[in-house]
């Protein structure tokens, strides 16, 4: 059975309590939907509630942590990196204060919520801010051991949190280690460079793509900064073409991050998929992955007609 | 009471007719979620008789022509109560009731939160809390450099007056002294998860009110607003309060109405429970509402 | 009149001391400005005379151990007026009178706005206005769980208090109960460009009070805090003051004191003048200025 | 002799206001700084102070922007793609308002104000957005070009403003066309891709690269969304090495713009210079500028070490 990554984050934070006295959470008011309520159950003396106040309740966590707390934030990613953004910046990352962000409701699918509260720019907006750390788990197990991994060390962790259940990639032997990018498959004709719970469509659409006769490997890219830029080459350079497959903009996310690395080092094509610099709406998850070409269904299909086009070209650029 | 322009006919039903329409109201919310399988239901609830005062008796709005330039401005700040603004409109003719079968689905004009750009007769897109007061205040200050004498009305939740963005929002109104901007607060006494109450705390439910320790209307008051008063259930006194609002218009003064409501009030399940803030509820459920609610037919059968 | 704790000597010197320290303050404010080439006067002269009776009367803290645990907490949340601090934290003895020569170089400690990532004795960094108050509550609400006694004060501007997080805040430090959380509010009558005064109405100069129409006190205390209203440049009434929020650290209300000072204080061309928020003085406006202060001689000569 | 931008900024402005009778201008209590204060001295009654509230401003500027009204936002750039991020999302780019955005003091050259006020973020933050045209003007010539374009256009316009006056680029027959991208300097052995006051910059290291024995091109990107992605490729065709150059993080800006359209397109190597994924600091403008890496001495010796590197590979990259 499947554990959504809110479940986990909560129950690893229950878990986590008992041993760091330190560990706290704060709530904006959205505790019955991000589970921080589970928390607040177990922990309720660990547990702030800080209201419908988000820029606030980032000070408050920085102002803990001088004091050696670890203050855990939970709110919809949205309210932390655009409303909560600028206290986010100044008094989190450029102090390097030890403040973990549980950013939940990320990418398109938040629950029928629309397009004010999909956040489909947060990674391009955390990468871009000094100091930072930036992980987005692909499964549960991932989701907690990141959840533990931000807890043991000192520094600001941004952690993205998908809404709903989706496929384990992990069982319980994963270990996070931050920058660390991870084969799920491997392939010959195509290398899908996937985050968060876009990892599991693209293992799908890789099956679908084995029966269509393309050989596709994915790459999961659980920490976009830090990020091990020579084990995402290394495992570029087995295949004919490279895509980026993201829930969240084309533009400066994993899609942007990939771009780079490339162009730095070993230059070749790189075909981003993922939501193409426009809004999302309230609909549901089926929709929605449909609409933007996320379903593994639609990135098997645009694999396919990209590996046809770059078919000739597959001796200059391996 | 209200001078309302002729054109607006709706705004001659009459009181025991505007009962009728919110109980209607309510019951189209609590249907129209459980169709679509989301969103929310105490906020809508508890807003009802003030958005249908609003939208039938107070607003001089044309909903066969949404985009009057001299139609009153209102702003559902608190934009998850969505479903509430989109019923009332509805009902006064915007669009056919049927359209709400098409709540949060993808396409719709019927967003989750509302979108301006989907929907004729949304004069803000709101979702955000906190915001939906600046807008408005945008909006009143437009009118006045215009010369346009419509009135700009926004509804905000108690919780959402925890956002900071709003209490900018209210000094800056005063400093420009925009008495054709109203705000109402609709005063329900729960949040979404809120702050548990303490024992034998004062609260709803165990969740402590919003507004706890804190005297609303005297900061308004202290940053130069009107403060009216109100029982956000009782038609009267909210067309009374807007109509006083829009008299005083010129007073330099902008005028908050706290209307102390009930959340989810109108189904005995759903008052008072914080749960019910986005609940979907069950077919029996629905079915339950109905019958308190009075009405005999499902309008989906 | 404190009951500070015995190894903070500088708690010891007297009100007469206190006011010469205030004009040596001042001094090193317009000098260490026109040495770096830019800066803020207007707001560090304004808050010369708080800054001076905190730092060697009211603050338990232990300049030669920056980081003692138990020290009482200071942020300046007008963090635009960081020259200001560090003059006060200089001659309080953080470090060296002549570090201040480099204030805003590169690779300073004396950052143009404070910095708590390099320099010791800073508890925030700050610069966003708005922000301090929030960190502040962090700390308290964290003494609170640790047990720790200390007292944190948090010095905003007038004009900040435009800034909406600083609501945010002020709701939830009353939420909290945080009595050993003293808000200071620089009243100088003056932000940066502000709104520009109509024809005869009440303000500094040619711009309009950022209080104008606006009763702070009574909105701080609708939302649940104590406000004690004082003269800023009195060194006696702000000890006293300072003093009171400390007794009443366990009322569970925390404390605003409303500091009425003059923007620019102490030297005459630059009092209750806007212009002199962010300006740099001519080698002979800063020769000026330390006659006014009654100062002989240019630290820097 | 030179203009600085802010200066043009608001001179433009005034000009316009009487043939424009809906032009607004919105001040976050910083017109002292942004010279909104000589609009305001010109048109009092169209200029509006919204005081140290940055989120109210441009909600109020969305609601100016329903009546028809063309409100421009004067404030520190930080205060507008950090502290009122999420207003500008919400209710400018998602509701396509007809709100510009001036945003003063970007990038490092702030006026001695530090880490907090310099922002080097802004630009991956505003092209993540949808819907939003993100403008950064290389001198005061082409700021005024982009004001009045931006006044004459619907929809919300990210315009990026430099403190300092820079050398002067254009004369007055320049024409703004967004998304255009603007050979200033042909080159044969590198091409350097620049945007807003770096440009200048740009084109002095060239001519120290020149004295070295180096042809570099100079490619000025003043429209980072849209952008003529053909033209830029066109442009780097035919030289040896692309390197991009920004008073920007790496991450995100224009570097990761070219990356994205090289690897989407004609991929290749690519060297960013800009702000290491790190803040600035108060400082002069020339200590910023060397320890950045950013002066154009600094630039030349920089993109005369990489030359040396691809020397060899030269042929493959064309
Ligand atoms: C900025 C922001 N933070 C959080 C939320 C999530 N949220 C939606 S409704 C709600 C509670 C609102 O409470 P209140 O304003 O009292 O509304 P009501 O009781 O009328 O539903 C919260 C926290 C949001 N939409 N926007
Ligand atoms: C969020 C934010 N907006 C704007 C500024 C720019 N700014 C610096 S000082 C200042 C005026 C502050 O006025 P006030 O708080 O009254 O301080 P004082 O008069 O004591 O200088 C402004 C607008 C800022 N630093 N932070
Ligand atoms: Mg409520
Ligand atoms: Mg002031």
């Amino acid at each position: 059975m499947t554990t959504a990554m809110r479940d986990a984050w909560a129950q690893t934070l229950i878990d986590l309590a008992g041993d760091n006295p330190d560990l706290l959470v704060l709530d904006g008011d959205l505790g019955t939907s991000t589970r921080a309520d589970r928390f607040a159950a177990a922990w309720p003396d660990r547990f702030l509630q800080m209201g419908i106040a988000e820029q606030n309740m980032v000070g408050v966590a920085a102002g803990l942590a001088t004091l050696g707390y670890i203050p855990w934030l939970s709110s919809f990613a949205v309210f932390l990196t655009h409303r909560a953004v600028d206290p986010v910046r100044m008094l989190v990352a450029q102090t390097h204060a030890n403040v973990k962000i549980g950013a939940a409701y990320t990418g398109l699918l938040t629950g029928f919520t629309g397009k004010t509260h999909q956040d489909v720019e947060d990674l391009a907006i955390m990468r871009a801010m000094p100091g930072m750390t930036v992980i987005a788990p692909g499964d549960a197990t991932e989701c907690a051991a990141a959840v533990r991994w931000a807890t043991a060390t000192q520094g600001p962790v941004y952690l993205r949190l998908a809404r709903d259940a989706g496929p384990d990639l992990f069982d319980g032997s994963y270990v996070f280690e931050p920058g660390r990018v991870i084969p799920l498959r491997a392939g010959s004709d195509v290398l899908l460079v996937s985050t968060g719970p876009q990892t599991a469509r693209c293992l799908e659409a890789a099956e679908m793509l084995a029966t269509s006769g393309f050989s596709a490997g994915v790459l999961h890219v659980p920490c976009l900064k830090p990020v091990d830029a020579a084990a995402i080459l290394a495992a570029a350079r087995g295949v004919r073409l490279v895509v980026t497959v993201e829930e969240h903009t084309i533009l400066g996310g994993v899609g942007g991050l990939v771009a780079e690395i490339l162009t730095e080092h070993e230059p070749r094509q790189l075909v981003r998929i993922g939501i193409a610099d426009t809004w999302g709406e309230s609909a549901s998850n089926a929709f929605l992955l449909d609409r933007h070409g996320l379903s593994a269904t639609r990135v098997a299909e645009r694999v396919a007609r990209e590996l046809a086009g770059v078919g000739s070209s597959a001796g200059a650029a391996s | 009471m209200t001078a309302a322009s002729g054109d607006v006919e709706a705004n001659d039903v009459e009181a025991s007719d505007l009962e009728a329409l919110a109980r209607r109201g309510r019951q189209l919310v609590i249907d129209s979620v459980a169709h679509s399988g989301a969103g929310h239901i105490g906020g809508p609830l508890s807003a009802m008789d003030l958005l249908v005062a609003l939208f039938f008796r107070v607003l001089r709005i044309r909903p066969e022509e949404p985009h009057w330039p001299e139609r009153d401005r209102f702003i559902l700040s608190k934009g998850h109560s969505a479903i509430g603004l989109y019923a009332v409109m509805a009902l006064r003719g915007y669009f056919p009731v049927e359209e709400l079968a098409t709540f949060d689905a993808g396409d719709s004009r019927l967003q989750g939160h509302p979108d301006m750009t989907r929907l004729p007769g949304l004069d803000a897109s709101t979702g955000s809390l906190g915001q939906g007061l600046a807008v408005g205040l945008g909006i009143a200050l437009g009118a006045r450099l215009r010369g346009l004498g419509f009135h700009t009305f926004v509804m905000l939740g108690d919780g959402e007056t925890q956002e900071g963005m709003v209490w900018e929002s209210v000094q800056v109104a005063a400093k420009y002294g925009l008495g054709h901007l109203t705000a109402i607060v609709d005063c329900n006494g729960l949040q979404q998860y809120g702050w548990p109450a303490a024992p034998g705390e004062e609260g709803r439910g165990d969740r402590r009110d919003p507004l706890a320790g804190t005297r609303l209307g005297a900061a308004l008051e202290a940053f130069g607003w009107r403060v009216l008063e109100i029982d956000g259930h009782d038609s009267h006194a909210i067309v009374e309060a807007c109509d006083d609002a829009r008299a005083s218009a010129a007073s330099a003064r902008p005028t908050a109405i706290l209307a102390a409501t009930v959340k989810g009030r109108g189904v005995s399940f759903t008052e008072g429970r914080f749960e019910w803030h986005s609940r979907v509820a069950t077919a029996d459920e629905a079915a339950a509402a109905r019958a308190e609610l009075d009405l005999v037919e499902d309008r989906r059968a």
